[in-house]
């Protein structure tokens, strides 16, 4: 079942350009969405053409540095970019709808309740003039024709689903009156009021302390269970990803630079930019005395995206393509079943990198 | 400026012409234009729209408040004006247009004082009968008690204090803080009619010390409120206060059923009512007499600048106006201290810009470009003549001459002083830098100094200490006498006794010996027109010692609406006549 | 929520003491400094030439030769128990607050104020109104419009109205719309007796300001509350747009602006000096500004404490609706 | 009593996207804080209009400048023209407000003295006790607000609170009253230059809690971040971090709340003016104009309308460039 699921993604995945294949099968299928914003001191390319496909019960991991657009995706699928100042084009199907050329009406009406977000920082993510119970009985209420007092009981019964205690007394206080676990609890019950099928978490777990982070995910995967539910899992922390998500999707410039079947992307990676990436995860198990091997530089400016490759300034082995990485901008390609990377070098020197350089000093 | 003289003659007609209309009106022809209505400036010297209507309601307004209702306790001329609806004194300003307003009239008293002991006793006797609002008749200790009143500074401090400065009644606290009247030696009441008032020094214009101001309007003793008598002060004139006086609202003022005009020819009683309104804008007043809904305002110092232009550039408005002369003559002191040598001070006369400073007062119908200091409106006052300066509205100084005298000063560039005004006062803004102007010209640089006129009089122009520590030179100020003789009008201006540390009006800090000399013998002098000649003599002494730069006597504005009768200019109070106004309609 | 309000309580009596022993220092303090005696102090009161007794009874009723901090004392004892006069009479009380007697009308200085208060208090509030109505509502529009014509008209005109002063506008009001066109009657307000609406030309000039910095500061707030990350979860939750502003914006808006609103009204309502100066109004501005013009210490100590009483109560007054408001205060 | 208020709310306005500073910050990498903004200044028309009024002003205001140019278009401030005025109403004779090639723009009734002159004299009044008090202020506040965020605690405590009494003073009342008890001569200063002065110190030491408030603020936001801990780790003393460290990261808000302060502080001074303690006469002051102005403005409605446009037109600039100054230094806030 997994397996099949994962070559529908990559046959999906493989083409980069032009939408307008006709309405896919995926649950959420984006295809090559692109979301700028015109400023006065250019046009940031913060998403530029990106592709890809999730079923219910599945989770995506989108991980990157902060920049890479992965937060911009997650607020262009939920349509909340002001249309003033950000340029949408693309696709976006989420269960047969295209959600990218829909009336902003009609968006409105599936955010909340066939798809909701839990943001990072649940304080300020909250309004903190109003108790916690009446911002999960406004959202539950938007979308379901009930009486406060029926609304207020679901949502006494949402906050004691995601284990906050005595959710009956708790329901009146304010966010400021929770600790930083429970508000996020509380922010997964307001996602959770009207049984999202797609859950966009971006960075849920940040602002949290080590074992409240456990116990989030923890929740996060039983909800899955229970309700069934796609998740995007929005992070730059590659071991949450690692214990939640089936795919991952590395994201770099606002683009795709590797993507894959967790097991995969994570013991056989085939960019420099994932290599980077797990080189500056931090490890219990890592000796002492060796260091972390942080990306050196910057992430680019995404108004004058560096030509060629995005990642050549940055990249120890771009000297290894000549010309190319500064020229021509790799290609996406399925390099082995369902995983998939945009980098010139070739696929035996990635390998050999890997296995010699990189991985002896994870 | 290059020919002074043709300039000169030109002016001197203007002159004239202009002094010839101040003789007219001033009351030759009395009388004989009573009846005249209906042109410009007919009020000034006659008797608008006489009548003997009885009948309703005549509105007054004021932007303030009075400073009191207690006749004893006021010093604006416009309080102790109205005051005399409800007030009599022992004497008051006789009601007439022209020149005899300015004289006294005997009101409760049967006539008016006789001297003796050379001026330093006065004895008045009472008309019998004459009765307070309750009907009780007035007597002679009300009167004393009254003027007792007056020695307790602390208590009804706004009136004049010459009761306590003249009378021999050394140690006398006023009935407040000494309840036993025998003990006020001032005044002696030897039957209930006869009032005898004892001088420390003689006096020889004490009939006007009794009749200028309210003090010796009677109050009886046990209606005494201290303070607050002025919230409900008794009546002994033709209208009587309806309830209590409320400060910055107003008052409702009644006909007086005990009054008897029989026994007070200097008052009327025509309207039912005289309704008092405090706290109306200054233009809504204009407003509301062009529109004949107010009938009086009770500053009486004119219409404010939008009024003015609309009155004076419309022939209809125009019609129902007076500009007559309001009593002030606004000059510039120059200070005998700060300036010792006299060629310095001719210098500044010589300079300066009298048609800037003419037309700082808004020209022809602000003022009368002056010659002497005392106004004409004093009695025995001749216009003199002119001491380095021309009384012309288009003379500009007089550069050569002011650098002359400068050298002879033995300062041939000029000197530094300062000038000082009151800066919530446009005009003398106005005047002080017009005669900076002209000064600067000559190399005298004058520094200007505005102070709020709450205090200029005390503790700056007024205090002769603050003079001398700011080295202030030249100062604006302006007079109008408590009452119309050369005597108070001149001698807080020159005399060197009126020199005084806070208030002080001698504010060039004159001290000729001619002229004390002078204000020493006055006094005893009990022919008029002999100390009218000795007043006009110390006018053209002080402007000789360049010691005051006349400027111009003021003249108001006044509009009279059409439905206001018996209406008349008063040179007494220098504005219309409150206490014999009537209304029609 | 009570122990908070007692907390401002004492806080606001507290910076009014020290307000009013502040001023009173400055009062006192600096005319002494540049040598004003307190003979010339009396000299106010006494009225033209008064003599040596006459100042020295002045002097002594008033205790101008007292220590300053003994003076002080008297005063904020007459504020908070009264005192008596005597009028030579009998003796009146002078209730408290006694603000004491007026150098120039010997009226009682609270009485004063308490007839100023009304015609102050009807300039601010009436041009409160007309304010915070148009400057709230065009600086949201302006926010929910950002870049639009409207939004560039809308804040072009507040920028040039917070570059009018009222003294301009005023005059110029006057001189056109009331003396050249007759549009308006004269501004005439000296009571609550009097038709409110004469004071239509002070609350326009004054709200044309003060809509215009609030215009700013509205579209200001309201464009910085539209990017906080609740708005982007109310937004998340599918509510309509008009929830979103309206509910989850707008209030969170309005709370601070809230706080400069207390701080202007009450500025206000101590006295609105520069409009009640060019449109010649009787109120408390006018009372104060003509005391200092008199030197009539009294009154401009009375009207200075007024005044700083209004803005602390303003103050207050918003502590307290901002605890109701935001439960963050109230409960921290 | 109006104007202060102004710099009390908080003006900066939030960033449009919170992508958008991250972005923004990396897109312009490379350039100084100052080139930046002076890039994105170039770009504000309006801001530049603005900023060269500003300019125009102070050059017409500089003490050669002011002469010529009066020379050209008008005659000396102080001069009398009473030949072109109504003795009587006051007002100009010539309609438009004696406006001629003469007197360009009219001139004053009573005396008749040039407008054109006198307003340009007046703006030299007006910028320099705006820019001083500005100066003052700034110090004071910047001073008071560094020390207050930086310390906090019982410091904090105590400057903020003294803001509050500052706050809640009657300021205009104070102000008054202060400058009518000032002797002759102070410092070393007589007449005018002590009037300045004083002024001067008047506006600029009651408006401190305006700019004390906004770097407390900022100072601390920067207390936390890292270089001040590093400096801190590595033993620097508090003046050091306070001035070498903090303050120049402040030089961007002081500079825009500064040009912001300084049209709050000229209609400060004209209203100052207007209620009659400006500068001593003859000298011109906008403020004054207008209050000689309440009497005559039936006669002379010009006489309202130029000084009113030379305090409209001047603060209109600098809050126009200090608008876009500020738009330029703080990206985020448009």
């Amino acid at each position: 079942m997994a397996r099949k699921q994962q070559a529908e993604l990559i046959n999906g995945g493989s083409g980069d350009s032009s939408g307008g294949r006709g309405a896919p099968t995926s649950f959420l299928e984006v295809r090559d969405l692109k979301i700028h914003f015109p400023t006065d001191d250019g046009l940031v390319k913060s998403v530029d053409g990106l592709n890809f496909q999730l079923e219910r019960g599945r989770t995506l991991g989108i991980v990157g540095e902060s920049g890479s657009g992965k937060s911009v995706t997650s607020l262009g699928i939920l349509g909340l970019h002001n249309r003033r100042n950000a340029k949408v084009s693309g696709e976006i199907w989420l269960d047969g709808t295209e959600l990218v050329g829909a009336s902003a009406g009609r968006v409105r009406r599936l955010r909340g309740q066939k798809m909701a977000m839990i943001f990072q920082d649940p304080l300020s993510s909250m309004h903190p003039f109003y108790t916690v119970g009446s911002q999960i009985i406004e959202a539950y209420r938007v979308h379901n024709d009930v009486s406060k007092q029926v609304a207020r009981k679901h949502a006494i019964d949402m906050l004691g689903r995601v284990g906050i205690p005595k959710p009956d007394k708790r329901v009146d206080d304010y966010p400021h009156q929770f600790s930083g676990g429970m508000r996020q609890r509380a922010m997964i019950a307001m996602a959770l009021s009207c049984d999202p099928e797609l859950l966009i978490a971006d960075e849920p777990t940040t602002a949290l302390d080590v074992t409240v982070q456990a116990q989030i995910l923890d929740l996060l995967r039983d909800l899955q269970q229970e309700f069934n539910s796609a998740i995007i899992m929005i992070t730059h922390d590659l071991g949450v990803v690692a214990e939640l998500s089936d795919d991952i999707l590395v994201m770099y410039a606002g683009r795709c630079a590797e993507y894959g079947p967790v097991d995969d992307t994570f013991h056989r990676p085939l960019h420099p930019y994932t290599w980077g990436l797990l080189g500056s995860m931090p490890r219990l198990d890592r000796e002492r005395s060796e260091r972390l091997m942080p990306i050196k530089g910057t992430p680019p400016s995404l108004i004058n995206v560096p030509r060629g490759c995005a990642f050549n300034p940055r990249c120890a082995y771009g000297d290894l393509n000549g010309d190319k990485s500064t020229t021509e901008r790799p290609e996406l390609l399925e390099l082995e079943p369902g995983h998939k990377a945009a980098c010139h070098l070739p696929l035996e020197k990635r390998r050999e990198i890997w296995d010699s350089e990189i991985r002896p000093k994870l | 400026m290059k020919s002074p003289k043709v300039v000169t003659s030109a002016a001197a007609g203007l002159v004239v012409l202009g002094l010839g209309l101040s003789a007219c009106g001033g009351g030759d022809d009395d009388g004989d234009k009573a009846g005249g209505s209906g042109k410009f400036d007919a009020g000034t010297t006659a008797v608008v729209n006489p009548s003997d209507h009885k009948g309703g309601v005549l509105k007054m307004a004021q932007p303030d408040d009075f400073e009191s209702l207690d006749p004893a306790n006021i010093y604006y001329a416009y309080g102790l004006n109205f005051v005399r609806i409800f007030s009599r004194n022992l004497m008051t300003y006789t009601s007439k247009p022209g020149k005899e307003g300015a004289t006294m009239s005997p009101d409760l008293a049967e006539a008016a004082g006789t001297a003796t002991d050379g001026g330093k006793t006065w004895t008045y006797k009472l008309k019998r009968g004459v009765k307070y609002e309750d009907g009780t008749e007035i007597k002679a200790k009300d009167i004393k008690y009254a003027v007792a009143r007056t020695f307790d500074r602390e208590i009804l401090h706004n009136g004049p204090s010459y009761f306590p400065q003249l009378l021999a009644a050394e140690g006398y606290k006023g009935p407040f803080k000494d309840k036993n009247l025998d003990n006020f030696k001032g005044i002696e009441t030897p039957d209930d009619y006869t009032l005898v008032f004892k001088l420390k020094a003689p006096f020889s214009e004490f009939d006007q010390v009794v009749g200028f101001s309210g003090q010796t309007a009677p109050v009886p003793a046990d209606k005494d409120k201290g303070v607050r008598y002025g919230m409900h002060p008794v009546s002994s004139g033709p209208y009587k206060l309806e309830g209590d006086y409320t400060p910055k609202k107003g008052g409702t003022f009644v006909r007086n059923p005990n009054w008897d005009p029989a026994t007070d020819p200097n008052r009327k009683q025509l309207p039912d009512k005289i309704e008092v309104q405090a706290g109306l804008k200054a233009e809504e007043i204009d407003n509301r007499l062009i529109a004949g809904t107010v009938q009086i305002d009770l500053p009486g110092s004119g219409v404010q600048a939008a009024a003015r232009q609309q009155i004076l550039t419309n022939p209809k408005l125009k019609a129902n106006a007076d500009n007559p002369l309001a009593g002030f003559h606004w000059y510039v002191s120059i200070n005998t201290k700060s300036i010792p040598n006299v060629e310095c001070r001719k210098a500044i006369v010589y300079a300066a810009d009298r048609s800037a400073m003419y037309r700082a007062y808004g020209g022809e119908a602000g003022g009368e470009v002056a010659t002497s200091i005392q106004p004409p409106n004093v009695q025995g006052r001749e216009k003199g003549t002119d001491f380095y300066t021309k009384a012309d509205p288009n003379f500009t100084g007089d550069p050569a001459q002011a650098k002359a005298a400068l050298a002879k000063c033995g300062q041939p560039n000029g000197f530094s002083t300062i000038m000082i005004y009151r800066n919530d006062r446009p005009k003398e803004k106005a005047t002080a830098e017009g005669l900076k102007q002209s000064l600067d010209k000559v190399g005298i640089k004058v520094e200007l100094k505005g102070y709020p006129s709450g205090t200029y009089t005390n503790e700056q122009l007024g205090a002769p200490k603050f003079v001398a520590k700011e080295k202030v030179g030249l100062g604006t100020y302006g007079w109008a006498p408590d009452w119309n003789t050369g005597y108070g009008y001149l001698q807080p201006l020159t005399d060197v006794k009126a020199i005084v540390p806070t208030g002080n009006a001698n504010t060039e800090e004159l001290d000729d010996p001619d002229v004390n000399k002078k204000w020493n013998e006055v006094v005893s002098v009990t022919d008029p027109a002999g100390r009218a000649k000795i007043y006009n003599e110390i006018d053209a002494k002080t402007r000789e010692q360049a010691a005051i730069l006349p400027n111009v006597y003021a003249k108001s504005l006044l509009f009279r609406p059409t439905n206001l009768t018996n209406v008349y200019f008063h040179a007494g109070f220098g504005m219309y006549d409150y206490a014999n106004l009537g209304v029609t309609g | 929520m009570v122990a908070f309000i007692v907390r401002r309580l004492l806080g606001a009596v507290g910076l009014l003491l020290i307000i009013s022993a502040v001023t009173y220092a400055i009062f006192f303090l600096v005319p002494r400094a540049a040598g004003v005696t307190s003979d010339d102090i009396a000299g106010r009161f006494a009225g033209k030439q008064p003599d040596a007794a006459t100042l020295a009874a002045i002097k002594d009723r008033f205790g101008l030769d007292d220590p300053i901090p003994v003076q002080y004392g008297k005063y904020i004892k007459s504020i908070v128990a009264g005192d008596t006069y005597d009028t030579g009479t009998e003796k009146i009380d002078c209730p408290a607050p006694c603000l004491g007697y007026s150098f120039r009308t010997n009226q009682s200085v609270t009485d004063q104020i308490v007839d100023r208060v009304p015609v102050t208090m009807m300039i601010a509030l009436g041009a409160a109104v007309l304010w915070v109505l148009a400057g709230v509502s065009i600086g949201v529009l302006s926010a929910l419009r950002r870049g639009t014509l409207f939004d560039r008209v809308a804040m072009g005109v507040a920028l040039a109205g917070v570059s009018l002063p009222v003294f301009f506008t005023g005059l110029l009001s006057l001189a056109f719309v009331v003396h050249r066109w007759n549009l308006l009657p004269e501004v005439n307000y000296t009571g609550l007796g009097d038709n409110p609406f004469n004071l239509l030309l002070p609350w326009v000039c004054l709200a044309f300001l003060y809509a215009a910095m609030y215009a700013r500061l509205t579209r200001a707030g309201m464009l910085e509350t539209m990017n906080e990350d609740f708005i982007r979860t109310a937004r998340a939750k599918g509510l309509p747009e008009k929830t979103v502003v309206v509910k989850h914006g707008l209030r969170a808006t309005l709370t601070p602006i809230m706080t400069v609103f207390g701080l202007d009204i009450g500025l206000l309502l101590g006295g609105a000096i520069i409009t009640e100066r060019t449109f010649s109004i009787p109120g408390l501005g006018q009372l104060a500004l003509d005391g200092v013009n008199q030197s009539d210490l009294p009154v401009v100590l009375g009207a200075t404490l007024t005044a700083a009483l209004f803005i602390v109560l303003a103050n207050l007054v918003v502590d307290i609706l901002y605890g109701v408001v935001d439960p963050r205060v109230r409960h921290s | 009593m109006t104007a202060p208020i102004e710099v009390t709310g908080s003006e900066s306005e939030a960033q449009p996207d919170a992508v958008l500073a991250g972005v923004d910050r990396k897109a312009i990498e490379g350039r100084s804080l100052g080139q930046i903004a002076w890039l994105r200044l170039r770009r504000d028309k309006v801001a530049i209009t603005g900023g060269i009024v500003v300019l125009i002003l102070i050059v017409l205001s500089l003490p050669g400048v002011t002469g010529l140019v009066t020379g050209w278009f008008g005659s000396p401030p102080n001069e009398f023209h009473q030949n072109l005025v109504d003795a009587t109403l006051g007002g100009p004779t010539e309609p438009l407000g004696g406006m001629s090639a003469d007197h360009i723009f009219g001139i004053e009734p009573i005396n008749g003295r040039d407008l054109f002159s006198r307003v340009l004299y007046g703006a030299r009044v007006s910028l320099l006790i705006g820019v001083l008090a500005t100066l003052v202020s700034v110090v004071i506040g910047t001073f008071m607000g560094i020390v207050a965020g930086y310390f906090g605690g019982w410091v904090d405590a105590l400057i903020a609170r003294t803001m509050d009494v500052f706050l809640a003073f009657p300021l205009v009342l104070f102000a008054i009253s202060l400058v009518g008890v000032i002797p002759n001569k102070l410092l070393g200063l007589e007449g005018n230059n002590l009037r300045m002065g004083i002024l001067v110190f008047i506006i600029g030491f009651f408006n401190w809690p305006y700019i004390g408030r906004i770097i407390r603020g900022q100072t601390i936001s920067l207390r936390e971040r890292e270089f001040v801990d590093a400096a801190r780790s590595m033993g620097a003393r508090n003046s050091y971090i306070l001035f070498k460290e903090i303050l120049p990261n402040l030089v961007a808000p002081i500079l825009v709340y500064s040009t912001l302060l300084i049209p709050t502080n000229i209609l400060f001074e004209a209203a100052l003016s207007f209620l009659g303690v400006g500068i001593n006469p003859p000298d011109p002051s906008w403020g004054g104009m207008l209050s000689q102005a309440t009497e005559l403005y039936s006669v002379a409605p010009h006489f309202v309308i130029v000084p009113g446009l030379a305090i409209f037109v001047t603060v209109l600039a600098f809050n126009l460039f200090g608008d876009g100054l500020r738009d330029a230094l703080d990206p985020r806030a448009r």
